[in-house]
């Protein structure tokens, strides 16, 4: 199993955590990756707010350098990159006028985009490509008595992710249950964090990862697992102002990957847990069996 | 009390703006709207907004551009797609928040140091300068532009970042530089060859 | 009182028509002594300038066989046409392109280049081809003109009747023959054979059973034949169906199935459309790949069903070639 | 061909329609334009020509100007056709002497430049003028009729479609699947808008049904296969195995009582898995026939593992106090096996109905998830005084502190679930505002809760509908207008706690609410049944792009379909409420009635027929005829036609490698000269 | 031709399925190109080839054939045998030079105006693309330098002496002059 893997600019930077956690569980499962050259930021929501042309442009940059890599499989962990890579392949496909634009675009710098790459998120491919009996194995020290809110977020399950329900997404809590956790079921799964509100709009932004971190506490769960840096972000870093603003709701939110990490018993430097803001304490035994 | 007129007259319909919008790539399902109201519904900020996603939808189709590109609904738009997958008609309204927002920006009709717009094109410029984001140095510079007070609430998260090993100012960019603004001046080529 | 005239004459034709003719044994001379030949370039010495100058409409009648490829053939068949009674278009060729008409499947300049230096028997070096003029010694000499189209007779002049066959049996040359001189002859245009497909005279028809639905299609050299069986039922392109009766059955009498060179009965416009009708609707299969599968097994359906009538086909010829200037 | 040609004397007429056609085509210039066609003496153009003045127009000139041919340009054949060949007919030429040109359908309404629409006409009026100058005089054919008539489904369509057939003295075959009739209807509360018990006004009815001479009642049973034609068709009827002889059963319901199970165990599939009943059961009171059943998934006296072929088998395991209970009337039998019928019938009514949508199609609205989200289906059997909890509405969550099950205080009533929606279904089931409005009524009257109803648009287009909105508009019901975008159980307020909360746009006040309510009903809407699919190649009918079965015309014939004697009625052609249902059931009975009494069908003479001389006996055609209509004569060495079994397709004479078969009304040369004038413009 | 050039398309509907879908789309007033000449059969079983040979040979551009979806016919299986013939139809057309987006099938059932719409509509922009097949004034230019020959000699006979009762030039062929 081998992947392009494309992993944006926060992965580079605030979430950093997440590509330090994931690339270790990755080649723990024997799933290769090769960093696509000189890749650009995806374009994010941002970009699609000043020019859909341009915002296309710039995804099928990349579309095209993972192209050269030969390998017909792309891997996007960042939720924005994932939708937006997925957006602009949808929209070459979709409309010939587009196309056209960046087809000649790239030309202006020598590349070439069929368009044809399968991008896909890390957990599309740990469940229906490494499969979770795989993943089982690989489970050293299961994370017995840990309960853990899946929380996917908005933009890899909508509108274009074929993986999972747009509605009800499952492949993280079946992932999460592999592992030995607890899932504790909520409604608000792939309800909005907030976005890139809680740094312009705090007072609209806030409240929404507020309602996140409330409920999850509430239905009794330790900890929040998630699939996207903004989202890890939202949730991990605006306590104190969350607290001024309703009531505290302290209750750390990590990687998925992270989780994977502890539970393989992977060393702390590919755990990174420290990287949180609200650290998560949890120390999983060894298997009995192990 | 202060009173205000809010009756609309023809003229300030500008004829053919929904028509022009329907046009565009993703938004021509908007014509099929029956106004059912899911959208502001399944909406995490509608109860932030001047007019509630259904409203724009119907402004838009009724050609009101003027109301429509003010309204701070488009920039309150958190792009997490709810509205567009539980739509009844399948209008994919996110996109079409997107193309509004683009208007907005071209025709600079957005409230003064707004952050929303401000940041969008900080973030184009530095993805067209740098090809990359450095986010931290984004959000920094996004602060200064619009509200430096803010900027300094910001401290504590800033130093927190910085705990965690997250925080950097460091511009990252990719390797062919210039070949971003290449791309992107290729791109206005294409698109005025196109209108012509 | 004078014997009636009569004339033979051969356009694109192999011989294999005027063969028939002799063919009529000692009928020939029943044939000779009613009749007075003039014109039989086969046979006997006689030139244009003779035909030339006889009176209009002098000749009783004129069996013209071949196809008309060229402006020489279009000229003699236009004056035969004027000076006879009867023209009669005389086997395949004649009335309907015949083996010839298959050229029409290719350009002019593709048959020139093939046969005047492509073909492997052929030594052209300076790719010699035959002109319409040429100065010689101050003369100026003119060749025939070589046709973009084949064509049959009709659609040159205007036909009195057609014999058909490739080429036609004596007897229907004889009773072609007895209904001219006796006079009482069908109306105008009319085929001299009987109007109902071949299978009627067929010996094999009864060995065919009435459920025939095609696995697959067979040809000639892929398999040992079964001497009294339907050629249809043994998965063998047979004709017959669509083909006019009168030669008794010949080739099917040699075990071999009927290619159609008595052309189509009245009620037909197109003998290859309704052959290809008849056989695929019938094929077994009912998914498009079954379909297609069995199908493939006739791999040149425009050499199977227009093997004598490509010329009189609805089409003509295959319709996207060149028809440049003339003048070679 | 010139010899027919100085002999037809053509009269041409071309219809404005209104402005249907005239708006597009320029009637007068293509009446010009023919007049000057060989062959035709006399074109016109008239606004209606379907008015009777515009038959009386065609029979008068065909006498004044000795027509021989008639051909008119107006609408579709499917829809005229007939109309002008018997105005021909009346005006002394034979009926088949006319040909009739569709430039409405298939020109004026669906082009746009006029110009070219009055080309197309042209066109299409030249080739039928070329065409009819080969027309024959033809015989129509006629085919008698069996009087029995078959009725497929026993919902409230079916039975009142069955009792007029047999009030009329037809005897009627009554197929229903389930184990009794009655259909949806029966599950029904009260019926809107006059709010009559629905069991009073069908369980009549019914039993009318169970005792009428005329009426072969026969319930838990399928029909599998159809062959034959409009006045004869041979249907097959799969009666499936009860374990109960019918004929013996008194409905005494002794065995029930008597079952090994003492309290009733399994989901009662008539009150929607709210209640329970045990494995030898009837379904429910009224049940018509009064006939128990045995359900051999759960009764003790079968094997869990069934035979190859999916048939249970008996293990002989349980005691089988329902056999001693039932004592000599002998009537359980556990060897009974499926058996099939064979019956003949002329004419079939369809009223197989449709399926609720399954809400959990929508999980935004938490069905399947939240205990107390229910369906409408589920309220009806819930506010019934014969349903599981007797008519008591109780939450089926969590139950109060002292164990009593909780009361709703509130109620959310969502509209349009699985209708107007792209992602499930388009169309507008048509009840459900009034069905929402009925339950919101009785929910009302049972537990005077707050009753919120979330609508797009309230549709109420029928007698004493809009009224009955009046009414519950008076009772201060709540009509919310707003899709609700979710139903989630999560708390922002104090008073949301522990309740389920909606998320809506008051779209007229143009806000967005959060409503907590105990309890959230779903109006789902209609759809069509998930067979509809193989129901509707059994009978050879065709299905809309909906799935719904297709009528033959919307308007002009509502319940024929595309298969002559095979009717329509109920919700299987569309979503109707009870009064379209039965005026629809009554529509179709009326038709059928109308050819049993007439006794014959006229068929289309065209027929195929082989030219005896002409045919060479290659046998070509004869695996061709999918109704083996073709025949060989072994003697005479030739193939011919049996016309009665032909039903003019054509295929053979398409076929026919020396052109010897001849299709009435589609002769080769009727055809070769149509394309010739469709082609013969400039 | 006068005006400019656009395709003419002769269809064969079956008159249970396509005809009554093209019925279907008029009720619905959907809009689709002109160039349509739509001739009612029974049945798609009914069309014979050379039907469409003909329509070719007299000016049709394309030639469209519409029959119920497989399984639905309403003569069990006409269309089966439909499209046994259109699969080797369209290879021989292929091979006379007539490309294959000219002749098409396609299975249409009665509740499918739209598609009706979309087909010819489509069908209509391809033959555009394709240009004019236009065989009766291919079979004139053909024709012309037999014509022209049947002149010359017709004038160099007149100078020489009486013209015969018949005439030199072949009678006019329907498809050339339709």
């Amino acid at each position: 199993m081998k992947y392009a893997y494309f992993p944006g600019c926060s992965l580079k930077g605030t979430g950093r955590a997440y590509e330090e956690s994931l690339l270790p569980v990755l080649r723990h499962l024997g799933v290769e990756v090769q960093e696509i050259e000189d890749w650009n930021c995806c374009g994010a929501t941002a970009y699609m707010a000043v020019d859909e042309g341009k915002a296309c442009a710039a995804a099928a940059r990349n579309l095209a350098l993972a192209e050269r890599t030969g390998l017909r499989q792309m891997l996007a962990p960042c939720s924005a990159c994932y939708l937006v890579l997925n957006k602009a392949q949808h929209y070459l496909n979709e409309y010939p006028a587009m196309r056209r634009v960046v087809t000649r675009a790239l030309d202006s710098v020598g590349l070439q985009c069929r368009g044809d790459t399968a991008v896909r998120h890390p957990l599309d491919v740990l469940l229906h490509d490494v499969g979770l009996d795989a993943i089982k194995q690989k489970v050293t020290r299961p994370l017995t008595g840990l309960k853990v809110a899946p929380y996917y977020g908005c933009q890899i399950v909508r509108p274009y992710a074929t993986f999972d329900d747009q509605a009800n997404p499952e492949s993280m809590d079946k992932l999460l249950a592999a592992l030995g956790a607890t899932v504790v079921r909520w409604p608000l799964k792939t309800k909005c964090c907030g976005g890139s509100l809680t740094g312009t709009l705090p007072e609209a932004g806030l409240r929404l990862s507020y309602i996140l971190l409330k409920e999850a506490l509430k239905r009794g769960a330790d900890v929040i697992a998630t699939v996207c840096p903004l989202c890890q972000f939202n949730l991990d870093s605006y306590h104190a102002k969350i607290a001024a603003r309703w009531e505290p709701v302290r209750i750390p939110t990590v990687y998925f990957s992270q989780l994977m990490g502890l539970a393989f018993g992977l060393p702390a430097e590919q755990t990174v847990l420290h990287r949180g803001m609200v650290p998560l304490r949890f120390e999983p035994a060894p298997a009995a069996h192990a | 009390m202060k009173i205000k007129r809010t009756i609309k007259y023809e003229a300030d319909r500008v004829p053919g703006f929904g028509r022009e919008v329907m046009s565009v790539p993703g938004c021509e399902a908007l014509e099929h709207c029956i106004q059912c109201g899911t959208c502001s519904g399944v909406c995490p900020l509608s109860i932030y907004m001047d007019y509630t996603p259904r409203q724009v939808m119907e402004l838009v189709r009724s050609d009101f551009k003027h109301e429509v590109l003010r309204s701070h609904t488009i920039w309150l738009c958190a792009s997490c797609y709810a509205c567009t997958t539980e739509c009844p008609r399948q209008i994919r309204i996110t996109d079409i928040m997107y193309e509004l927002k683009q208007r907005a920006i071209k025709e600079g009709v957005y409230p003064p140091r707004f952050p929303i717009p401000v940041l969008a094109e900080e973030f184009t410029k530095m993805v067209r300068d740098h090809g990359r984001i450095s986010e931290t140095r984004l959000v920094t510079k996004m602060y200064l532009r619009t509200n430096p007070l803010a900027a300094l609430g910001m401290a504590g998260l800033g130093l927190n970042l910085l705990k965690t090993g997250r925080f950097s100012l460091k511009q990252d960019r990719i390797e062919h530089r210039g070949e971003m603004e290449k791309l992107m001046t290729a791109v206005d080529r294409e698109n005025r060859k196109a209108d012509a | 009182m004078p014997k009636p005239k009569v004339a033979f004459y051969w356009c694109a034709s192999c011989g294999g028509c005027e063969e028939t003719v002799v063919d009529l044994a000692e009928d020939i001379l029943g044939v000779v002594e009613k009749v007075d030949i003039v014109l039989w370039p086969v046979a006997m010495d006689f030139k244009y300038k003779d035909v030339a100058a006889l009176a209009d409409g002098a000749l009783f009648a004129t069996l013209l066989n071949g196809a008309i490829r060229t402006s020489e053939q279009e000229e003699l068949a236009a004056l035969l046409r004027r000076k006879s009674r009867y023209l009669i278009a005389y086997g395949a060729c004649a009335q309907l392109g015949g083996i010839p008409a298959l050229a029409n499947q290719f350009s002019r300049e593709q048959v020139l280049r093939f046969n005047y230096e492509d073909a492997p028997s052929v030594v052209n070096p300076d790719h010699t081809r035959p002109q319409v003029h040429f100065e010689e010694a101050g003369r100026t000499p003119h060749l025939p003109e070589f046709r973009h189209v084949v064509r049959a007779l009709d659609q040159v002049v205007d036909v009195d009747f057609y014999i058909p066959g490739c080429p036609p049996t004596p007897n229907l040359t004889r009773a072609a023959f007895e209904a001219l001189l006796s006079g009482n002859l069908p109306p105008k245009g009319s085929v001299l054979a009987p109007d109902v497909a071949l299978c009627e005279e067929c010996a094999r028809k009864a060995s065919k059973p009435t459920n025939v639905a095609f696995t697959e299609f067979k040809r000639p050299h892929q398999a040992l034949w079964d001497s009294g069986q339907c050629f249809l039922a043994q998965g063998l392109v047979c004709m017959g169906p669509a083909t006019r009766r009168g030669c008794g059955a010949a080739c099917p009498q040699g075990n071999m199935p009927c290619t159609g060179c008595f052309g189509p009965t009245s009620r037909v416009r197109d003998q290859g459309a309704k052959m290809l009708s008849s056989l695929s609707a019938n094929v077994a299969a009912r998914d498009e790949e079954g379909i297609r599968r069995i199908l493939d097994g006739l791999p040149d359906p425009v050499g199977t069903f227009y093997r004598y009538g490509l010329a009189k086909s609805l089409l003509r010829r295959k319709v996207n070639l060149p028809t440049g200037s003339n003048g070679h | 061909m010139k010899a027919t040609r100085d002999e037809v004397r053509i009269g041409f007429y071309v219809c404005h329609c209104g402005h249907n056609i005239a708006a597009l085509v320029d009637c007068p210039a293509v009446a010009r334009y023919v007049g000057t066609l060989p062959g035709v003496v006399l074109s016109r153009d008239y606004k209606y020509m379907c008015s009777d003045p515009g038959q009386e127009l065609i029979q008068q000139d065909i006498r004044e100007h000795r027509l021989n041919r008639v051909v008119v340009a107006s609408c579709s054949p499917l829809l005229h056709e007939h109309t002008f060949r018997s105005a021909v007919e009346a005006g002394g030429l034979n009926p088949f002497y006319f040909h009739m040109v569709n430039i409405r359908e298939h020109d004026s309404w669906v082009h746009t430049d006029r110009i070219l629409a009055t080309e197309k006409a042209k066109a299409l009026a030249r080739a039928a003028i070329e065409r009819v100058a080969h027309h024959k005089p033809l015989e129509i054919k006629k085919v008698p009729i069996h009087p029995d008539v078959l009725v497929v489904g026993g919902g409230i369509a079916g039975i009142h479609a069955a009792l007029t057939l047999a009030n009329a003295g037809k005897k009627v075959y009554l197929v229903e699947r389930e184990p009794s009739i009655g259909g949806h209807m029966a599950r029904f509360d009260k019926t809107f808008p006059t709010l009559d018990c629905a069991a009073c006004i069908l369980t009549p009815k019914m039993s009318e049904v169970g005792s009428h001479p005329n009426i072969t009642l026969w319930t838990y049973s399928e029909v599998v296969k159809v062959d034959g034609y409009v006045g004869n068709y041979t249907v097959q009827v799969k009666r499936k195995a009860r374990y109960i002889h019918e004929d013996l059963c008194t409905g005494c319901q002794d065995c029930i009582a008597n079952c090994v199970y003492k309290e009733p165990k399994f989901a009662d599939e008539f009150n929607e898995g709210l209640g329970k009943r045990k494995p030898v059961f009837i379904p429910f009171p009224q049940a018509t026939p009064q006939v128990v059943l045995i359900d051999p998934e759960v009764c003790l006296n079968f094997k869990r593992n069934k035979n190859p072929d999916g048939t249970p088998v008996v293990s002989d395991k349980c005691k089988k106090t329902c056999v001693e209970a039932c004592g000599e009337r002998g009537a359980i039998d556990f060897t009974q096996k499926d058996e099939l019928r064979e019956i003949r019938v002329g004419t079939i009514i369809v009223c197989t109905g449709f399926q609720t949508f399954d809400a959990r199609r929508v999980p935004a609205y938490g069905y399947g998830i939240y205990p107390n989200v229910y369906t409408a289906l589920e309220i009806e059997r819930l506010v019934n005084a014969s349903g599981p909890t007797g008519g008591e509405v109780v939450l089926r969550g969590p139950k109060n502190p002292d164990g009593t099950p909780r009361k709703p205080r509130s109620i959310g009533i969502i509209h349009c679930v699985g209708s107007r929606d792209k992602k499930t279904n388009l169309w507008c089931s048509r009840v459900c505002c009034m069905y929402s409005m009925k339950l919101a009524h009785l929910l009302k009257e049972h537990t005077g809760a707050e009753i919120y109803n979330f609508y797009i648009d309230i549709r109420t287009p029928g007698k004493g509908y809009e009224e009955f909105y009046n009414k519950l508009l008076e009772e201060g019901t709540h009509f919310i207008r707003g899709r609700v975008g979710e139903v989630t159980d999560w708390a922002m307020t104090p008073e949301e706690e522990g309740k389920l909360v909606i998320r809506v746009e008051d779209t007229l006040a143009g806000v967005v609410r959060r409503i907590p309510v105990d309890m959230v009903v779903l109006a789902t809407g209609l759809e069509p049944r998930a067979d509809a699919a193989e129901v509707r190649r059994l009978f050879n009918m065709s299905c809309g792009g909906d799935g719904w079965f297709l009528e033959r015309h919307p308007k002009l014939a509502p319940v024929n379909t595309f298969t002559d004697g095979v009717f329509l009625a109920g919700c299987c052609q569309g979503p109707k409420d009870i009064p379209d249902t039965v005026a629809q059931a009554g529509a179709a009975a009326a038709e059928a009635l109308a050819l049993i009494d007439r006794g014959y069908v006229e068929q289309e003479p065209n027929t195929a027929h082989i030219l005896d001389n002409e045919c060479s006996g290659c046998k070509s055609c004869i695996p061709l005829c999918p109704y083996t209509a073709i025949l060989f004569d072994e003697t005479r060495q030739k193939a011919y036609i049996n016309e009665a079994l032909c039903k003019g397709c054509g295929t053979c004479v398409g076929s026919c490698p020396s052109g010897s078969i001849v299709q009435n009304l589609f002769e080769d040369e009727e055809i070769f000269s149509e394309i010739r004038g469709v082609l013969a413009y400039d | 031709m006068t005006k400019e050039w656009s395709p003419r398309i002769v269809a064969f509907f079956c008159n249970w399925c396509t005809y009554t879908a093209a019925d279907l789309a008029g009720v619905s007033r959907l809009k689709y190109a002109p160039n349509v000449r739509i001739i009612r059969l029974m049945c798609s079983g009914r069309v014979d080839p050379q039907f469409i040979l003909d329509a070719l040979a007299r000016g049709a551009d394309g030639v469209l054939i519409g029959g119920c979806h497989p399984g639905d016919c309403h003569y069990v299986e006409g269309n089966y045998k439909m499209l046994r013939r259109f699969t080797l139809l369209r290879r021989m057309l292929a091979d006379l030079g007539i490309e294959p987006e000219r002749v098409r099938l396609e299975w249409i059932s009665a509740a499918e105006g739209e598609k009706v719409k979309r087909v010819i509509n489509e069908m209509t922009e391809q033959l555009k693309a394709l240009g004019p097949l236009g065989l009766p004034r291919k079979f004139a230019e053909w024709d012309r330098e037999v014509i022209a020959l049947a002149r010359e000699v017709q004038d160099r006979e007149a100078a020489a002496g009486p013209c015969p009762e018949r005439p030199l030039t072949p009678e006019p062929q329907e498809a050339v002059h339709a």
